[in-house]
């Protein structure tokens, strides 16, 4: 039996491989491929919480989203929310860990002080960044008042209640990103910044041209979890506008919550689910096929 | 949940009337025979939600440890829900699996959404036969009628009511509360400061997020009920003037375009709003976070006074035994007796919803000591019920944000009140249709 | 009797072969090393002994036994791996216990009792309580092969164990393991890329090119016997010079005509397109007019004590070996004698020794 | 190369110039980002009427310690503390263990459909709860879950996320030392556990911190599932207090903000050159 011994290992193998997959995927199925195939199915339907009767549509809940002004809105302000919020937020992170990469005096406190946003539960963090937005009285606000610039009223506005949301977020993640950034920029070989800096290559073409390109992999992760992460955006909105004021801050994620359970009309929030389903897999794709090519991350 | 084991020791297939009896023979047996007595409670599942501030949490678990030290037979337990809205969503999760909790504490208006659902137990005869038609105030029993029928016992309703800073109204040299809507206008003109052109103080907000109950007061002012049972009459040339007011009061900048309730609130105790339109319900913590002289007044009239409903009443689930319903019927009774209510109101600000309520010597002491609880009790002889239609939250939403909109000068007040009454019109309607 | 028999072992990835059916006996005791060009498949050969790879056709004994599928752990082996594997986490000590505890049940004074007798034996006593990281390169070395001296397997593994030191320590590792082998009577398999470790190391030693074995000798007959041209120019360095040539018998011996000479060889070949083989040490130069033929001086490179010519005959080179103060200048003509009673023939079309042997 | 090092380094002045200037930027950037925590201090221990009194001053006239017993009167916070711990303790050992299992088949086990496989647990970092939150309550509420400890776990037991960090780290394991390990007579269990796992501490240590951090702070998820306060998280406390409609009760609810947070954020400082390392060496790629 030439060929039988090493076909059992083999397939020995490819039984313990799915073995232990086994448990993983037992819990994918069920929590998010399954709920995934559901909201595709259920958004064909009239599906109302609480009823147990399911009423075939067809495409009429597609043609609702399509005439429906605040799913067009709410999908605007996500795309806005994620693609400002992301990017600033990274390079905010990617300069507090620049400036850390340093044998800084006082290096615990700096990155205590970065960091502990990110540990502050978004209720929580939703209901302070309320009172510091406020008006007149609102810590913020007399800030700006000290350099000269005029009181907003930033969560009632609705061109910078979003904004405002956005500037939290930052405040929130950045120092997740930089506590990342800042683990792979240690592992960039010192001797490439002094063989840089024998060349006469400035501080900023350093960081351009050794820097970026070294920890690029490491971005392009600290991108992926910052889209995941820009999820949490429902939490803020929750808290601290409920959509308000005029919609300017209702996003994909609340716009479905409104509908699946305030509403208990699950089968148009089925519909909007798999809008957001859409986005955020056509993003990623999109981030993989520019930077993901280039960083040789997730390919093999 | 509801009370399996009564249910099964009542024991055989029977009619109704042979399980109550059996119900009523277990509960009797269960009050005698001690020893059987823990297994023979009735277990009842009460969902609130959190209306007014932390409190309540506490304030409701004391109520509900004293109900059951007073019956021994009914075991109450009491789940906070979250909001109204996530109140009203497990509720309905719960009865989509067909395990209702036995009562709950939803907001009024959402009074068609369950009777759509056949959720609510008839409570009518009950209710008849006690004192609660002679002794709860008319205007709150309302909001728990359809079709002539009760479905509820109205426990902690609510109105908007108008907060005044009193210290900078006497710094303004303004004496009275504006009680029209050109004397709004007026003071809050008188109130608003602005140095070099900046804001201060604005001199009215109206609180954001439940604006729209606060604009269907305003409509009833008009002497319009922007909605029947099936639709609403947004596009009402009386709302379409409503609107207009809010528009002219927001370009004579003396009001914010827009703010969010919990907002508002913190703008009126920091000074940063003269006036505030806000719930009778914020009472107690406004006036106790505020380094001011808070004042309460009714909203003011045009053609008339007019108020609206908020708060919410207890509702009794259909669909569980009879001896259920009937411990059920005993706690919301207890809930709303003479004394509870009056106790409720005084450390809430909601309103007692028994006339008997505010003639205990408890609830006189304590209008001596804040007369502004009394104004909305006044007020509530104006109010009627709000937004009682089916998808009542959607049309909430369109609703709040053709107001928003306006305010913001997107869109006129008329092209802005129509299409928030054909979209919520198509709403009801596509829910009637599922109803059939 | 801990011998170790390959045969036709052959490994197949994914349908294409990379070890043809390699046939090696390695007897007890023995000290076997494979050599070979990177990805000649020594090192697949290796671990198909090892039982890392499978097996895909032929039979693998290890003292006598049939250990074909056998897993690793249960063919009494040890193995020193190139980057010496050893676990970052766990002390010098506890990497040598490891596998003991795991494989055997010996009692824990046995266990300490063999980890200290192979630290004694080299020299690392005084390291056992480090980590991987807190040794040198030599240091891990020892470690590597204390952990596998402790488990006193039939057969020992080696995969390029050296390459990872600097040259110095490189050799002098060569001379301590050839001194536990020796001493401690020790069956050896050893890889290496390197013919020069092979030669100085190896009891005997096994070739391999493309996956397949060329040759199998003691070092000395493959240097002076090779059977094939790969083998001839492996070995030894500089490399073996081969002069295109046609051979056809003659006598008792063979001539062979060059372009620019012919000779007498002392062995029978058929007629046969050939190429003569020559060391450089083979190779004698002197003034020109004498000798076997001519050559021009294309240059020449002086290493150490001796230097070396490269010396262009017709369209062929040959590289000279010479005491330094010989050494003719570049361009120089000079006269060339080939010691033709050590020099070999190969046939030209298969590359294989001639006559057969 | 070495003295060119020393040499560069060796310009005190230029390095003091250069890191004073650093801390010119950094000081009122930290501020910046610390003074949301300030504020949060100082108002849970103002008394109510000075939170929005502009007389007041930024300090406390007198302190209140008393906010801190008042906030935890309104709900059982203790409760909602042990099932906090048992939520984020039950989901971070359930990812333990099957991250563990499926990394390391996709690290080192050749099976058919790995490629397909792996692109499906990829698809889970994509579509995280937020986006099928709708569907999986359905989902939990047809097991029967609904309110209940594990209706708070289950969703998570499996990580995408986690397998895929966890993966990257195996793969830099050397090969050599699994088959030393083979060698030394390990299955792939005692691979796993004797080799891999102690190599991985790093990751592991870092997708920890990742996961309590967002677990501990999960506030709709637990909303959505749970009903009675026997099974509530902490973050469910703070929005008790947080979500009231007269406009919440500021210092109360900056107590209980203070109580939730000091748990992780004590344990950041205290242990939070060991995050910063694992971090780093978990080399996130």
């Amino acid at each position: 039996m030439p060929f039988g011994a090493p076909f059992q290992v083999r397939l020995r193998e490819a039984g313990l491989a799915y073995l232990l997959l086994l448990p993983s995927l037992v819990f994918l199925a069920a929590f998010t491929y399954w709920p995934i195939l559901r909201s595709v199915w259920f958004s064909f339907h009239d599906v109302v919480l609480g009823d147990s009767r399911i009423i075939w549509l067809g495409l009429e809940n597609y043609q609702r989203l399509w005439d429906d002004r605040l799913f067009w809105k709410a999908l605007g302000n996500t795309v806005f929310y994620t693609v400002i919020t992301i990017p600033v937020a990274i390079v905010c992170a990617l300069l507090m860990a620049v400036a850390l990469d340093s044998k800084l005096r006082g290096m615990a406190i700096y990155r205590s002080a970065f960091f502990y946003p990110v540990m502050i539960p978004s209720v929580a963090a939703g209901m302070v960044w309320v009172f510091l937005y406020s008006a007149g009285y609102g810590p913020i606000n007399q800030g700006l008042r000290l350099i000269g610039l005029p009181d907003t009223a930033w969560l009632y506005d609705s061109s910078w209640a979003l904004p405002a949301i956005m500037v939290m977020s930052v405040w929130k993640y950045s120092g997740y990103f930089m506590l990342i950034l800042l683990a792979a920029l240690k592992l960039v070989p010192s001797d490439l910044y002094e063989a840089a800096r024998l060349d006469g290559v400035s501080a900023f073409d350093r960081l351009i041209h050794i820097t970026l390109p070294l920890i690029s992999p490491t971005l392009y992760f600290v991108a992926i979890i910052g889209l995941l992460h820009s999820y949490q955006i429902f939490d803020y909105v929750y808290v601290m506008t409920h959509g308000g004021p005029a919609d300017a801050t209702n996003v994909l994620t609340f716009y479905i919550y409104q509908n699946g359970f305030q509403y208990q009309d699950i089968g148009y929030a089925s519909t909007l689910a798999n809008v957001l389903l859409l986005f955020v897999g056509g993003l990623i794709a999109v981030m993989a096929t520019v930077f993901g090519r280039r960083v040789h991350y997730l390919g093999r | 949940m509801s009370n399996k084991s009564t249910q099964d020791r009542g024991g055989l297939p029977a009619t109704r009337r042979a399980l109550v009896a059996g119900a009523a023979a277990t509960v009797a047996s269960a009050a005698l025979l001690r020893g059987a007595r823990a297994q023979a409670r009735t277990k009842l599942q009460f969902m609130y939600p959190v209306g007014v501030s932390g409190d309540i949490n506490k304030l409701v678990a004391g109520m509900i440890a004293k109900f059951n030290a007073a019956h021994p037979t009914i075991e109450v337990e009491a789940v906070y829900a979250g909001n109204y809205d996530n109140t009203e969503q497990k509720v309905i999760t719960a009865l989509g699996v067909g395990e209702p909790p036995a009562t709950w504490l939803p907001i009024n208006s959402a009074l068609q959404a369950f009777l759509g659902l056949d959720a609510l137990a008839d409570v009518t005869a009950k209710a008849k036969a006690d004192d609660v038609y002679q002794d709860f105030i008319p205007g709150f029993l309302e909001t728990c009628v359809s079709d002539g029928k009760l479905y509820g016992l109205p426990f902690q309703p609510s109105t908007p009511v108008l907060y005044l800073n009193r210290t900078a109204m006497k710094a303004a040299g303004i004496a009275k509360a504006p009680e029209t809507w050109t004397e709004l206008l007026d003071v809050a003109k008188a109130l608003t400061i602005r140095e070099k052109g900046e804001l201060k103080r604005w001199g009215l907000t109206i609180g954001g997020g439940w604006h729209d109950w606060i604009f269907e007061c305003y409509c009833r002012q008009n002497e319009l009920v922007p909605w029947t049972k099936d639709k609403v009459l947004f596009d009402n040339p009386a709302a379409l003037d409503a609107l207009e007011f809010w528009v002219k009061m927001e370009q004579a900048g003396v009001m914010p375009k827009a703010s969010t309730w919990e907002g508002s609130a913190n703008d009126f105790m920091a000074g940063r709003t003269a006036m505030l339109y806000h719930s009778t319900g914020s009472l107690t913590n406004l006036r106790k976070s505020s380094s001011f002289e808070v004042d309460v007044a009714f909203m003011p009239k045009n053609k008339a006074f007019g108020a609206c409903q908020g708060g919410g009443p207890i509702m009794i689930a259909k669909k569980q035994s009879d001896a259920a319903i009937e411990a059920s019927w005993t706690f919301a009774r207890w809930m709303t007796s003479t004394e509870v209510q009056s106790q409720w109101g005084r450390d809430t600000g909601y309103l007692a919803v028994r006339k008997s309520s505010w003639e205990t010597p408890e609830m006189k002491a304590y209008l001596k000591e804040v007369p502004q609880a009394k104004v909305a009790l006044d007020q509530s002889a104006y109010a009627g019920a709000f937004l009682q239609v089916p998808g009542y939250h959607k049309v909430r939403e369109y609703l709040k944000s053709a107001l928003d909109r306006t305010l913001a000068g997107e869109i006129k007040p008329d092209a802005a009140l129509k299409e928030a009454n054909a979209a919520s019109n198509r709403e009801i309607q596509r829910l009637l249709r599922r109803r059939g | 009797m801990a011998d170790v028999v390959l045969q036709g072992v052959s490994k197949a990835y994914a349908g294409r072969p990379t070890v043809h059916a390699v046939d090696l006996t390695v007897a007890d005791k023995e000290f076997m090393v494979l050599v070979g060009p990177s990805g000649c498949g020594k090192s697949t050969t290796l671990r198909m002994i090892a039982g890392l790879e499978d097996i895909t056709s032929g039979r693998l004994l290890i003292d006598g036994a049939d250990v074909t599928h056998a897993q690793p752990q249960k063919r009494d082996i040890a193995m020193v791996f190139q980057s010496y594997a050893l676990y970052p986490h766990m002390t010098a000590y506890r990497n040598m216990a490891f596998g003991l505890l795991k494989t055997t049940r010996l009692g824990k004074v046995e266990v300490d009792r063999r980890i200290r007798e192979a630290a004694e034996i080299l020299h690392i006593s005084h390291l056992l309580e480090r980590r991987p990281n807190e040794l040198s390169g030599g240091e891990r070395q020892r470690v590597a092969i204390g952990r596998a001296l402790v488990r006193q397997p039939k057969v020992f593994l080696f995969d390029e164990p050296l390459s990872n030191l600097d040259a110095k320590l490189r050799s002098r590792m060569r001379g301590e393991l050839k001194r536990l082998h020796s001493e401690l009577g020790l069956t050896v398999i050893y890889v290496t890329h390197d013919q020069i470790e092979a030669m100085t190391l190896g009891s005997r030693v096994a070739i391999l090119s493309e996956g397949r074995l060329q040759q199998v000798g003691a070092p000395m007959e493959l240097y002076m016997r090779p059977a094939n041209t790969f083998v001839a120019t492996f070995i030894g360095t500089p490399e073996m010079s081969l002069l295109r040539c046609a051979v056809k018998p003659e006598g008792e011996g063979s001539l062979v005509q060059h372009e620019r000479f012919s000779a007498t060889l002392p062995m029978r070949a058929g007629h046969a397109d050939a190429f003569l083989g020559v060391r450089p040490e083979e190779v004698r130069v002197s003034r020109p007019g004498e000798g076997l033929t001519r050559g021009i001086v294309e240059r020449t490179e002086l290493i150490g004590a001796e230097a070396l010519a490269e010396i262009l005959i017709g369209t062929d080179r040959v590289v000279a070996r010479m005491p330094v103060p010989e050494a003719p200048d570049s361009g120089a003509e000079v006269s060339v004698f080939f010691d033709l009673a050590r020099a070999r023939l190969f046939d030209a079309a298969t590359g294989r020794a001639l006559p057969a042997a | 190369m070495t003295s060119l090092r020393t040499e560069i380094a060796s310009r005190p002045a230029i390095v003091a110039l250069r890191r004073g200037w650093l801390h010119v930027v950094l000081v009122p950037l930290a501020l910046l980002w610390l003074s949301p925590l300030v504020w949060i201090l100082v108002t849970s221990l103002k008394a109510r009427t000075e939170v929005f009194d502009p007389a007041a001053g930024f300090w406390p006239q007198v302190l209140r310690w008393e906010n801190y017993p008042a906030a935890l009167s309104v709900a059982p916070f203790g409760t909602y503390l042990v099932n906090s711990i048992l939520v984020t303790g039950g989901i971070l050992a359930a990812q333990l263990v099957t991250i563990t299992l499926a990394a390391y088949a996709f690290a080192r086990l050749t099976f058919p459909g790995k490629n397909l496989l792996f692109t499906l647990f990829l698809l889970q970092i994509m579509f995280p709860i937020y986006a099928t939150f709708l569907t999986n309550f359905v989902t939990v509420r047809e097991l029967g879950l609904l309110n209940s400890l594990p209706a708070m776990i289950v969703p998570f037991v499996a990580s995408g996320y986690g397998t895929f960090m966890l993966r990257q780290a195996f793969r830099q394991v050397p090969t050599e030392l699994a088959d030393a390990a083979r060698l030394d007579g390990c299955g792939h269990v005692g691979i796993l556990w004797h080799v891999y796992l102690p190599l991985v501490k790093p990751t592991l240590i870092a997708f920890g911190i990742i996961t309590v951090v967002t677990h501990w702070n999960d506030y709709m998820w637990p909303l959505l599932v749970t009903n009675s306060e026997a099974v509530r998280t902490l973050p469910i406390g703070l929005g008790l207090l947080a979500k009231s409609d007269s406009g919440a009760d500021w210092t109360r609810l900056m107590a209980a903000t203070v109580v939730v947070v000091s748990p992780l954020l004590v344990l950041f400082v205290v242990f939070q050159r060991r995050f910063v390392d694992s971090f780093m060496h978990a080399g996130l790629k």
